[in-house]
């Protein structure tokens, strides 16, 4: 764990005991089965409003908290562990583009309805199933968008879109006429929509400099390394827990070497995608000049190893692993997505190696 | 083996043959079959045959060609190894399927049957799988033995002419369909390996409930299968009490040489849109005409090659199974290394796909994409069944590398 | 340990330390002696000092800033973490070095005398290692007793007021320029454990013999050591007999520390010319700047990456020891990270340079090349010595993860 | 094994018998204690010859026996497990190139003597120390060759070079006043040389087409994979046997599971690099169009997997490995110093997806 202040280790801990108690694995599980319209769990994401976490990153001017990155992923990260299935996430990234791009006029007229918890939020990038930045052909013509996204996290349920055209990130509302979405129900069981602008009324977010996209999409995927650290890491405690139980030619799976060394192997790759993730979270805080190196040092390593932690469950937990029944199968299932999401590791690794210039 | 002699005649009697296969061919599979190969559902659902697939898996059970090489005398092709190549090869040239072909009973239980049955068994079990007429399901697996599998519980007590089942087993492929169940049954509480017998129970008795096991991909391909005081004669029982385990692992090396060695699987490996072709499609490419995405292509490169160092590993087991010198060494790693490509292509086609890869159901998903992420999920138990990797492994070190058993 | 008031009294107390240090340094740190760093000498052969190296050695001995952290009393520098650092950073600065700083009396004996030895034993040894007048050498390995340390046999037989020792060490880093020795002797036996002491053995004694060993890398910086009945006094056992095991395991958690997390072995990573720039310079670029080989160039990332999340967690361990809550989790990767790093170095450079990266000796290749060929040999050993990879993660299967031992 | 004519398999087998019992790693250590000016085990290449291996690419008209790849493999092979340094790999790169490039009158010039074992010959490619034959700057002009060329395998005794110029390859007689040649010590203990030409009288091969360079560099790699081959399997088998002979913690190293599966997966590796390696001296043998994929396709396995296989037997035989009174340290410099040759592992990569298309 990074260094955290006792306000940080006091949220983190509630975070860790509200997720355990309140929000484990069989809540996403009903939530699947349920198949709400919205796709996520909305009494967690009411309790999660209440107790503040929408505001995590909302100044407190504008009725949040202002408690910064390392204190959203140490949440994030809870909220991981359990596959808890709420618009934090999502919500969050919105947010931070609006707190550094925003006007006053602009933060005074959403921030305190999304640190309420009575806007969810989505960040609005691709226009193809693969991250892509600087291929986006939506445009702002008369100040209205158009353009069809793709794969929109909370796509179903936003209630403001924060969307990428070529010219910059402009506010979209969700009930604006030329907004129209389509479900697409991915593996994860999560809500990913097309969205559809069609001369929907849009607000450019003008601060925030040349590279607030960049500013933007680092946060959004830095929001998903916690999730992804969170989930790594119950994957591996539930897979060392199951080894400890199960019995296979008279001896307890755990006592088998050839799997602590894998175990033990993991653990270490585990170790440095915390440290890699955390170090993101405080570059993004100090304001540091590297926050692009840091994000995608982070973003290569979480996807990398939650892959080997999520196919690992698997194959150690064998036949039971393999049925709907675990919660093995909902891990695998999540880590592609959020692998995926915001830039794979290969996007990362050449986005780090351009940066340093070879 | 009793081939027929008739055939082995004249001068040049594979091409002979040859020409019988054609003529049969075309006259007993129809052009407009082609591409309606539903094979698999006799693995993976309930037939549902048109009338005139139904035409076609009668004439190969008829002919004895959906088992080429079993004796004539249960209804198998009798044909020599040579041609039985040939036939696969004019088969292949019409698009001609096998409608047994992937069916527990050719696969498994049938050689094996061959090898340790009595007469009366033979006679009574052979001739349904040539001609498909019923559903063999594997009963080996229990929820406490999985990969050690000999430490199986479901009990066979002995009353006389017949035994009294009760137990429970799972990883049942196809329990809902099947007809007929072979499986691994203690007999012996007082030794492990030699304690089990091998049974062939019928699944309408009375006492056998079975129960679909939903998995990751969403399939129920699988059955956890419940026996309560399940009267199975005698007369069913394959080799002698006791002897089940050695008749079991033969059945397994049938199971293990269809999943990683089968030329099938290896021609399935080089099939579809190579990936090479679909990543530039989704990804695009550089000036120099190479798939973008520079850290994926060497991914796809190393697959690429770890297909072909496959194939001619695949192709080196044949020959020296061939030249009579027995299973080489090569032999053992065939099913670690099938699973990892077979596995390492459904990653790498999320991969290339983005989040397009990753459908679950529904609009706005490619009909080929939508079938690869079940694939991707299904495929994991690749590894897992027929003897994880880690079995595998332990075998490898052990019989093939002479390394101690580690306990 | 006792601080000195007097340097915590003033409002600023580390900024006046700062000034101290940096006069200090002013006053007996010739700026002619910076990048004349040959500290390593003291591990790697005889010394060879410069009349102006020797000053700066004798000047850092006298004030005990080899030893920063160690009491006042031994003649230790008396500080407390917080200003060692400062005088790191100070020193950093104008290119000074620790003369003492690598051996092994301050890396590992000395440490492990200041927490178990007898004030005597204090008294006597570590002055000369604060002053570095004398070399002391391991004696922990056997032929027989590699990884499964606790097997060694050499024996130490109670002869009154001594021992009598016979046996043979081996890996004895620098045994051939050694004056002592710290051993692990076997006193007992009958017990495993419980039957090895820690002995400090005079080189110079009757019946040692050290016989270098030539290493791959083509130098000899460890050696076979045999004693023949050398008469150790009991005086020089450190702790009671049979207690040798727990002294002998703490110090090795020094050596672990120094080699795997060690803030100088970190900030080496960082050291050199970049990966990235010299293969550049070899290989070249494309039209977008990058190196042109498009796969060594995604592995030369990987390892950047590596290295970076190495950092990371090395400063997330120091943040956790320094907030008191003890060693984290991540201590105990950082070897084997380390090593990987290490290693995964050297490989990349050969593989950057080709052949002009195998070069042994002589005319025809760079001399920073034919450093790292021996260095690429050498570092084999990181994953192997002081715990290897494969203890290393047994220790972690079983302490941290709480598996159970496979026995 | 492929499958062998019972001819073939007489020479392997009394390759595999010579080696072991003539020519042991003992016999390479003499050498390399020795650091004779030739660079190699003369006594060792004098038995070869009389056994007529030098022959084994020549066709019997011109003294040889004309036995094709799959037959010099065998050889080489059987001599890898071992480490004999004989210059037979590098005689055979330039025989090849003879065969498949010279005139009728050069064969009959060159062919004999090399059969016969009295001239070395050795191909000449790099100018620089990777390779690349795309980067070719010697260049011939009035029948004189002028170049300086790099880490010339056997470089320090060719009696005849086939050297890469600009517009082909030449012949060059070791002997020719415009040849000198400085030794280059690389780990491996191998005879490696600069050799330059200043205005050395060259003959061309002119037959063999366009691609000639390309068919013959592929002929040159294929014959070290065989000597990566066999050295793969040796290292491999004495690090098995080690491991069945030390105790630690009361138990033999073979019964530890983690080493039992890190040897089973290596042996994965080896068998897919045998059938690769074996894959390609078939293809050559058999004039197939694909040789080049063949040959990319087996040095890139072979590199990785010789790779994996030298390092991990310095690592599984722990300290006594790092001695140099032990044999793994050969192995290993041998091995990067092969793995090097005629392209590494990313250079037959890159080549192999290139002709694939993409």
């Amino acid at each position: 764990m990074a260094v955290l202040t006792e306000e940080q280790t006091m949220l983190r801990d509630m975070a860790r005991e509200w997720a355990d108690n309140e929000s484990p694995v069989t809540a996403f599980r009903a939530m699947r089965d349920g198949a709400p319209a919205e796709m996520f769990a909305s009494d967690a994401w009411q309790a999660q409003a209440e107790m503040g976490w929408a505001g995590i990153l909302v100044p407190e001017a504008h009725g949040g908290v202002e408690m910064g990155f390392v204190s959203l992923g140490a949440v994030l990260e809870q909220l991981g562990r359990t596959l808890t299935a709420t618009p934090l996430a999502a919500t969050s990234a919105a947010t931070a583009a609006i707190v550094l791009g925003g006007s006053e006029a602009q933060k005074a007229a959403w921030l305190p309805r999304i640190a309420s918890g009575e806007v969810i939020a989505t960040l609005v990038i691709d226009e193809g199933p693969r991250f892509a930045p600087d291929k986006i052909a939506a445009s702002v013509s008369g100040g209205k968008l158009s353009g069809t996204k793709e794969f929109v996290a909370e796509g179903d349920s936003a209630g403001l879109f924060v969307v990428a055209a070529a010219d910059g990130l402009y506010l979209v509302a969700g009930d604006d006429a030329g907004v129209s979405r389509a479900t697409r129900h991915l593996a994860d069981s999560r809500s990913h929509a097309q969205v559809t602008f069609d001369g929907a009324a849009a607000e450019k977010l003008a601060e925030g400099g040349a590279d607030l996209l960049t500013q933007v999409t680092d946060r959004a995927a830095a929001a998903t390394c916690a999730e992804m650290l969170g989930m790594a890491e119950a994957a591996f405690a539930q897979t060392n827990d199951y080894l400890k139980t199960r019995v296979q030619f008279g001896q307890l799976l755990s006592s088998f070497q050839a799997l602590q060394h894998r175990m033990a192997k993991m653990f270490t790759e585990l170790e440095l995608m915390r440290s890699a993730v955390e170090g993101a979270f405080e570059a993004i805080d100090a304001g540091r000049p590297d926050v692009p190196q840091a994000v995608s040092l982070a973003k290569a390593i979480a996807g990398d190893t939650l892959h080997l932690v999520s196919r690992e469950m698997i194959q150690l937990h064998g036949g039971i692993g393999m049925t709907d029944e675990h919660d093995a199968g909902f891990y695998i299932k999540r880590s592609r997505v959020l692998e995926t999401m915001w830039g794979n590791a290969s996007w990362h690794r050449e986005r780090f190696a351009r940066l340093g210039g070879y | 083996m009793a081939t027929a002699p008739e055939i082995d005649a004249p001068a040049n009697p594979l091409e002979a043959f040859r020409t019988e296969a054609r003529d049969w061919l075309a006259a007993n599979f129809s052009p407009d079959l082609r591409g309606k190969d539903n094979s698999m559902s006799a693995v993976e659902g309930p037939n549902d045959d048109t009338p005139e697939q139904a035409a076609w898996k009668k004439a190969m059970g008829d002919k004895g060609w959906s088992v080429p090489t079993w004796p004539k005398e249960y209804g198998g092709g009798g044909l020599s190894r040579a041609e039985a190549r040939v036939l696969q090869e004019e088969m292949a040239k019409v698009g001609a399927w096998n409608p047994m072909g992937g069916s527990m009973g050719v696969m498994m239980f049938g050689p094996t049957l061959l090898e340790y049955g009595s007469e009366e068994q033979k006679q009574e079990h052979i001739p349904p799988i040539v001609r498909g007429e019923l559903r063999w399901c594997q009963g080996y697996s229990e929820p406490g033995a999985g990969s050690d599998l000999a430490s199986l519980q479901m009990f066979a007590e002995d009353a006389g002419d017949h035994y009294i089942v009760n137990g429970q087993k799972t990883w049942t492929s196809g329990g809902q369909w099947a007809d007929k169940c072979f499986a691994l049954v203690r007999t012996d509480k007082t030794k492990k390996h030699e304690g089990i017998t091998f049974l062939l129970i019928d699944m309408t008795s009375p006492g056998v409930e079975v129960k679909p096991i939903q998995m990751i991909s969403g399939s129920s391909p699988f059955c956890e299968t419940f026996f309560t005081d399940v009267k199975v004669p005698k007369a069913n029982r394959v080799g002698p009490e006791g002897q089940g385990w050695t008749i079991g692992k033969r059945l397994l090396q049938h199971e293990r040489n269809s999943l990683g060695g089968g030329g099938s699987s290896a021609s399935r490996l080089f099939a579809g849109t190579p990936l090479s072709a679909l990543a530039k499609k989704y990804i695009g490419v550089d000036a120099e005409g190479r798939i973008a995405d520079g850290e994926l292509r060497t991914k796809i490169i190393r697959h690429e090659m770890d297909i072909r160092a496959f194939a001619l590993t695949l192709r080196r087991v044949q020959q020296d199974a061939k030249s009579n010198s027995g299973p080489s060494a090569a032999t053992s790693i065939m099913k670690n290394v099938g699973a990892r490509i077979m596995q390492e292509r459904s990653e790498l086609l999320i991969e290339i796909r983005g989040m397009a890869g990753l459908g679950w159901e529904g609009e706005g998903f490619d009909e080929d994409a939508l079938k690869d992420t079940r694939h991707w999920l299904f495929g994991k138990a690749v590894s897992i069944y027929g003897g994880s990797s880690e079995i595998q492994n332990n075998v490898i070190a052990k019989r093939i590398l002479g390394m101690l058993d580690h306990q």
